[in-house]
């Protein structure tokens, strides 16, 4: 399998301030990779970092043979990354529809097969971004990112607000979605369970740091392990 | 709960309401300044009109969020009325004030139903609505205001019955410094209140304002009343020192002077207003000597560099190199 | 100090009267660059402020001027409320305030020190009022900015033009703040008078000329006459053909045919490239001509009263003719001319065809 | 009465040209640019200027001052106005003012504060007449322009991508950029647009308006109410709002001359409190 | 103990051509700790703008203390003690939490319009404000501005004001979004805490909580009530089940759901 993503020596922060601490880590392509942490411990830094949100300090970033690093916010996009931010940020003054066509790009994935994956979003297309339930907007964040037509997709809490039987098929949408085309995933998630199950890899960041990587079984199988890194048992 | 933590609570709430040092210092200086240099009382007494006008502005725009691009209607009423008072009733100037203030809050109270609802172009629009055509009532009821000609020359009985304003500028001066900062002291309380903090609440965030109880309407009503009652007795401050009154007062220029003064001071807090009057009337007064013609440019060169660099580093010019990257 | 003769001019100098400063300040300084700087021995300081028509800095500008700088003499005034707003520190502080542009008629009253160098709108408007019935023109639809001036001019014209045996069918005022005049012309248009008659500040005359001509009313048979502030020397030249034939009453017309008129213009347009000297020009010309004469007159010695004394009946011959200050009201007397625009070496001009002469000021004698 | 209703929709049009710039730049943008009216004079004063000076025709002046204008306005929003976006209202409209100020005395320095007179071509003076209605040829002029305008408005905001790309921009910058918009092009494009725009709007209207360096701040509440009463979410608000106010203004003018300047304003007072987000918004708006 | 505090009948809520509420009627009984769950988009957000008055309904009454409250002002059935939080936090954004919660004291005793006095120097605001911090873990930053506080700590400053105003029914719309998995339950056991009489409705989609919580649920689908009961009668429902909680076996692998069995 082929190396999709490579980061090396990675520090980032917000203005003077730097969170991410040489961060180092890669992906295969097709890889699932399950980005653990505790609170504030930076893994929304490091999503951002990837889309080119916040300020980089040092290290670099390839995806493929391209050096994302040196690329403008803009045009990660067109390199390959697809993100859901954490907070969801769905364009206020925009259809649904809109949303999704606003940031297109010609592939496989089209606002039609996200309305299929996502009826409710299909009934709702000409609804406002913020006339949307809090789990609609969710939903539309997720097919946002997809229409990009990206090789890597970057998911900040997606399951966060939805409801349950939702969560398990999407869970199983983006397992086959990864198998099926090929397409790479950064899971952010406060349920280490849920996500380490389609993962094939863990990153656990602590205090800006990677503190542990392996594959994701690995992790999965350690409940004290995960307890440790964690602090949670479940 | 801890017992011995809750003093803690209620002081850090009470500090932001403390008078700090330089606060009468400041005062002190003012009311010096007719004393101190005589020749500029009367751009004093005018900057402390506008200073007060500008804290009513304040109230409404800083504290409740409210943007007014129609305040000189206020000010204008209450320059008006107290021309007439003067004019028709008595010359005192004493009761003339009061009856401005009282006038002008019970238009403040009607005209605030106008701007409960809506965005903020929706309010700056019916704001400057209703100024623009109270102005054009005061050009069509020229048998009672005297058309573009204004109420000229009244006369004004001596304050406190001892004080007569003069052309020297410097009666006139004290006695709109003193109103400043009786206004001030006013507003001052308010803010601090609980009262003032439902407004802020309501400016921040109006859903949740509703959410926790609060009475969104009737507050906006009530502080919009008595911002009114300052910008009257503003108005009438400015016709009593100046014995007379005139279009200009209800003019478009005169509310968005003041709203930029408020601005550039700063809004949400009190000293804004009057440090933006000082400032704009003092640049205004120093370019238009140096150059009559083009002072605009300059004042207006003054605006854009103040909000590219930003109010704050203004004052502190050595960020302005290493600032502008962030 | 003592041999310092100070003469405050506050103006309009930006604004929507900027037009108005320029004018009335190139004026006085074509007056002192041709007459010198020291008269009686004194040496004359011109110290000119900006007011931007806001009456309040008028009135503070002059409390400064008569406290900090201790000036002899207020001159300019760009607008009424301007001028009364500093009558009161005039009468004061005993400075003669030599009003040089403002028009109303009641100016001169507000205080005994005020006395007035430029016209007032009465003069101007029942002269016209006076050649219109002798002129075909039977009915009138007055047209005037919706303010003092404007409502000044409609009232002196509709007096005695209808003492003169014509008929005013209808009075319109028009919005100062007003972009579009075609409703006011498609309604003249449709009443259909003899004449209409117009009072606008200069500037928005000229829109309204090419409207007036745009909607085809000439054709239709109705003139337009109005005020000289119409065809405003200063703009006539850019309004192009539609301004031809236009009748107006003023006082100054920048083609007035003297030698020392042209003296005048010529002095004025090489001082000022591409400026025409209109009638506020002279307003402040003259004015300076009156602060002059009455230093001269004083003897440099004396205050403020000796000063109004000695401008009182002063009479001399200005570029716009001969004038003189009634010593009782301390307004201007003068000729009141008759012209039509005209073309004449490409330019046009307003050109004076009949003159009424040694006007007084007819809004004071009630 | 047909004279005034034509009369009416021209006026309204042309106050339609001169705003719906400014709808694009405040409304799409959400940034208060006062300094509209500053652009406007602009397009205003290089029509006059060419035509003065150079004889040039005036059909060729228009597409001339909508690229000054446009120019004008790339220039300056990289460095002026980009880094305002981002900041409160209120200091955007101190910017604009200020910028507004100085355009006033930079025009009276260089070009003299006396209005401007346009000569239009002979073709454009003239009036036709059919039975009771009588149709100036500029005012005929007017209306088609604009016309064209609003069917080339509507046709890029609702038919291409680029009117959701650009309030994408607006709504989250950061977002954004993040899913591929190219935030900076989008935003500099726009305003230079709307910036021709109002160019276009100011060679049109100095005929009508006259043109002097008090123009921006003379007519910047007329630009105002038609933003604020057609709602600032669409192209069509503003033109239904403009041709609303025009024939309001111009029918009261003609049938209660006395009413003046009051007709204008109590309209617009009426409808915003009976629909305080405009006229027209997009359906649902914000909550 | 077992009386109808809050209720309503037949409530619908149109927006346009989407029906988000469609003939709701749903009782809460004194002390009661009801959970209201249902599909994303079901309408349980609508419903709680509808009880509060943030939306008014297309038709339907809403009764609180046996009074019908349907047409009255929001800040006024916020004083007479229903109280909601919101799904997206709605702070004030340049105030403390301890002036926000000062302030929340001083309306919730009737002292928001007094104008004289001084914000806290009013008896007992600045100790119940404080009480609260501490209680909520707000202490260290009581005096930082809202907008700079990270997004856990301004949560739990939502639910804080919420409480602040003293309920008698309290509405909490996923209170625990955005809340470190381990601070969760503890935050739950504050709410769970609060004195017998008060009622509280709940909606959450981590079910670990919600079945934890709740004596009583009621599930929205599609704006429709389909069914109400014990947490046990909800677990045990197959359409429940098809529509909300999902059968897979694979998402109990890791799900929080696993976390019931306790209930
Ligand atoms: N915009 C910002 N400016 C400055 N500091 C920030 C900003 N956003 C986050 N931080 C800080 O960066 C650190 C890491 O935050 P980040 O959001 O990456 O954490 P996280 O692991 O995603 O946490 P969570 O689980 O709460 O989402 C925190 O200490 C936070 O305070
Ligand atoms: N202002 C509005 N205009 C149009 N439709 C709306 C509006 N507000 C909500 N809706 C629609 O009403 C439905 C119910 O929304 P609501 O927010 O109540 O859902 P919810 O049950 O809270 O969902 P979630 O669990 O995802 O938060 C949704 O489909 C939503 O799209
Ligand atoms: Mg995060
Ligand atoms: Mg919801």
């Amino acid at each position: 399998m082929s190396e999709l993503l490579k980061v090396e020596g990675l520090s980032a922060g917000y203005g003077e301030a730097v969170v991410l601490n040489d961060v180092s880590f890669a992906l295969g392509e097709g890889q699932t990779l399950a980005l653990l942490g505790r609170n504030g411990t930076g893994k929304t830094t490091l999503i951002n970092t990837l889309a080119g949100a916040t300020r980089r300090h040092a290290g670099t970033i390839s995806l493929g043979s391209v050096a994302l690093h040196k690329l403008p916010s803009h045009e990660r996009a067109a390199a390959g990354i697809g993100w859901v931010p954490q907070e969801r940020n769905i364009f206020k003054s925009l259809t649904v529809h809109e949303n999704l066509t606003a940031v297109a790009r010609p592939g496989r994935w089209t606002p039609a097969r996200v309305y299929e994956m996502f009826p409710r979003l299909g009934e709702r297309k000409t609804n406002l971004g913020t006339q949307l339930s809090g789990g609609e907007q969710q939903m539309l964040a997720m097919g946002r990112a997809l229409v990009v037509n990206p090789r890597l997709l970057l998911l900040d809490e997606p399951l966060e607000g939805l409801a349950p039987i939702i969560v398990s098929e999407l869970l199983k949408a983006i397992a086959r979605i990864t198998r099926e085309e090929g397409l790479s995933a950064i899971i952010v998630e406060q349920h280490p369970q849920a996500i380490l199950a389609i993962s094939d890899r863990a990153v656990v960041l602590d205090h800006g740091s990677v503190v542990h990587a392996d594959t994701a079984a690995a992790l999965r199988s350690s409940p004290e392990l995960l307890d440790r890194l964690l602090g949670v048992a479940r | 709960m801890n017992a011995g933590t809750s003093p803690i609570a209620r002081e850090s709430l009470l500090r932001t309401a403390r008078m700090k040092w330089w606060e009468p210092v400041l005062w002190i200086v003012l009311f010096a300044l007719p004393k101190l240099i005589p020749s500029q009382a009367p751009i004093i007494n005018e900057t402390a009109t506008w200073a007060l006008f500008a804290l009513s502005l304040d109230l409404v725009l800083g504290f409740a969020g409210i943007v007014s691009l129609g305040h000189a209607a206020f000010f204008g009423f209450g320059a008006y009325v107290a021309a007439l008072f003067a004019q028709h009733v008595s010359p005192d100037p004493h009761v003339g004030l009061l009856v401005a203030i009282a006038a002008t809050a019970v238009l403040g109270l009607f005209a605030s139903l106008t701007v409960l609802r809506g965005s903020d172009l929706t309010r700056l629009m019916v704001t400057l609505g209703l100024a623009l055509i109270m102005t054009e009532l005061a050009n069509k009821l020229e048998w009672l205001t005297g058309g573009t000609d204004g109420i000229q020359g009244l006369t004004i009985a001596p304050v406190l019955g001892r004080f007569q304003f003069g052309f020297d500028g410097i009666v006139a001066s004290y006695y709109s410094l003193t109103l400043l900062l009786l206004f001030f002291l006013l507003a001052r309380v308010v803010v601090n209140s609980p009262f003032g903090a439902t407004l802020k609440a309501i400016r921040d965030n109006r859903l949740r304002a509703m959410a926790i109880g609060i009475p969104v309407n009737a507050r906006l009503i009530a502080i919009y009343t008595l911002a009114a009652g300052i910008a009257g007795a503003a108005g009438a401050a400015f016709t009593q020192t100046l014995g007379y009154a005139s279009m200009e007062v209800l003019s478009f220029d005169r509310s968005a002077d003041v709203m930029l003064m408020v601005v550039i001071g700063g809004i949400g807090w009190l000293y804004g207003g009057v440090l933006g009057a000082i400032i704009f009337k003092v640049v205004q007064s120093v370019l238009s000597n140096i150059t009559p013609q083009y002072w605009m440019f300059w004042i207006g060169l003054f605006l854009v560099v103040l909000v590219l660099v930003g109010r704050e580093r203004l004052l502190k010019p050595w960020t302005w190199v290493k600032g502008t990257k962030a | 100090q003592d041999n310092v003769f100070k003469i405050g001019l506050i103006l309009p100098m930006t604004g929507q009267q900027a037009t108005t400063g320029r004018q009335v300040e190139a004026g006085v300084k074509l007056w002192m660059a041709q007459n010198g700087d020291t008269v009686a021995g004194k040496k004359v300081q011109l110290i000119v402020k900006d007011d931007a028509s806001v009456p309040a800095n008028t009135r503070r500008l002059a409390q400064e001027l008569v406290v900090n700088d201790h000036v002899n003499v207020l001159a300019g005034m760009g607008i009424t409320p301007s001028a009364l707003a500093v009558a009161p520190i005039a009468t004061q502080s005993k400075t003669p305030l030599v009003v040089m542009a403002a028009a109303t008629s009641s100016i001169t009253e507000a205080s005994p020190f005020i006395v007035r160098s430029s016209f007032t709108l009465p003069q101007a408007s029942v002269a016209l009022a006076d050649w219109a019935p002798k002129n075909g023109i039977k009915t009138v639809v007055t047209l005037v900015s919706d303010y003092g001036p404007g409502i000044d001019a409609e009232k002196f014209f509709k007096e005695r033009f209808q003492f003169n045996g014509g008929k005013v069918t209808d009075s319109l005022r028009v919005p100062l703040m007003n972009p579009d005049f075609a409703p006011f012309l498609q309604k003249v248009r449709d009443e259909k008078p003899d004449a209409l008659f117009v009072f606008t500040p200069s500037g928005a005359g000229a829109a309204l000329m090419k409207q007036f001509g745009e909607r085809g009313m000439d054709k239709a048979g109705i003139r337009l006459i109005g005020t000289g502030d119409i065809t405003d020397d200063d703009q006539l030249n850019q309004m192009g053909d539609v301004a031809l034939g236009v009748v107006t009453s003023h006082h100054y017309s920048t083609d007035h045919n003297s030698p020392m008129n042209k003296k005048f213009v010529a002095a004025f347009e090489k001082a000022n490239p591409g400026l025409r000297p209109n009638f506020m020009a002279v307003g402040g010309y003259d004015g300076a001509h009156l602060i002059y004469d009455a230093i001269k007159k004083s003897g440099g010695k004396g205050g403020g009263e000796a000063l109004v004394n000695a401008m009182k009946g002063d009479l001399f011959e200005s570029p716009r003719g001969p004038i003189y200050i009634d010593a009782q009201t301390r307004d201007i007397v003068q000729n009141i001319y008759l012209r039509k625009v005209e073309k004449k070496n490409g330019q046009l001009w307003n050109v004076e065809f009949d003159v009424i002469k040694d006007v007084k000021d007819p809004g004071k004698t009630k | 009465m047909l004279t005034i209703l034509f009369d009416g929709i021209a006026y309204g049009m042309l106050l339609f040209v001169l705003a719906v710039g400014l709808a694009v730049t405040m409304g799409l943008m959400n940034f208060i640019n006062l300094a509209h009216g500053a652009f406007a004079m602009a397009g205003g004063y290089i029509t006059v200027l060419l035509m003065q000076r150079l004889d040039v025709p005036f059909l060729v002046c228009l597409p001339i001052a909508f690229a000054g204008a446009a120019l004008l306005g790339a220039v300056l929003e990289p460095p002026l106005y980009r880094p305002l976006y981002r900041k409160p209202h209120l200091d955007q409209v101190l910017f604009s003012i200020g910028l507004v100020f100085m355009a006033i005395s930079a025009v009276d320095y260089y070009i003299g504060s006396t209005q401007q007179i346009m000569q239009l071509p002979a073709w454009l003076k003239g009036r036709t007449e059919i039975g009771s209605l009588g149709m100036g040829h500029y005012r005929l002029f007017i209306i088609a322009v604009c016309a064209a305008l609003t069917v080339g408005l509507q046709y890029i905001l609702a038919k291409t991508r680029f009117g959701s790309r650009l309030r994408a921009s607006v709504d989250d910058q950061r977002v954004a950029a993040g899913l591929g918009i190219n935030v900076n092009v989008v935003f500099l494009s726009t305003f230079a647009f709307g910036s021709g725009l109002a160019g276009l709007g100011g060679a049109l209207g100095a005929e009508v308006l006259g043109l002097d360096p008090t123009f921006p701040l003379k007519f910047m509440i007329y630009f105002l109410i038609v933003v604020a009463v057609g709602g600032t979410s669409s192209i069509t608000g503003p033109l239904l709002a403009a041709l609303l106010l025009g024939i309001a203004d111009v029918a009261g003018k003609y049938y209660i001359p006395k009413m003046g300047a009051f007709i204008v304003y109590t309209l617009m007072i009426v409808i915003l409190l009976w629909r305080p987000n405009g006229l027209f918004v997009r359906q649902g708006g914000k909550a | 103990m077992n009386d109808v505090v809050l209720s309503c009948r037949g409530l619908v809520k149109k927006f346009g051509g989407i029906t988000a509420t469609n003939d709701v009627t749903l009782e809460l009984r004194r002390g009661a700790r009801h959970a209201l769950i249902g599909p994303n988009g079901a309408g349980k957000t609508t419903l709680i703008n509808l009880l509060t008055g943030v939306l008014e309904p297309t038709a339907g009454t809403i009764m609180l203390e046996g009074q019908d409250i349907s047409r009255v002002a929001p800040h006024l059935r916020v004083r007479r003690g229903l109280v909601r939080t919101f799904q997206i936090n709605q702070l004030f954004a340049s105030m403390t939490p301890l002036q926000t919660l000062a302030l929340v004291v001083s309306q919730q005793r009737g002292l928001g319009a007094r104008w004289w006095r001084k914000l806290g120097q009013d008896a007992g605001v600045a100790e119940r404000a404080q009480q609260l911090l501490e209680q909520f873990r707000l202490g260290e930053v009581a005096n930082q501005r809202t907008e700079h506080l990270a997004y856990g700590k301004r949560r739990l400053l939502e639910i804080a004001i919420a409480l602040a105003c003293e309920p008698r029914v309290l509405l909490l719309d996923e209170p625990v979004a955005g809340v470190p998995a381990g601070e969760r339950e503890e935050l739950l056991e504050t709410v769970a805490a609060l004195p017998a009489d008060v009622s509280v409705l709940l909606i959450e989609h981590d079910m670990d909580l919600v079945f934890s919580f709740a004596n009583r649920m009621t599930v929205l689908v599609n704006g429709t009530v389909l069914t109400e009961g014990t947490p046990a009668e909800i677990e045990a429902n197959p359409e429940v089940k098809t529509v909300y909680l999902g059968h897979g076996d694979e998402i109990n692998e890791g799900l929080p759901l696993e976390g019931r069995s306790h209930v």
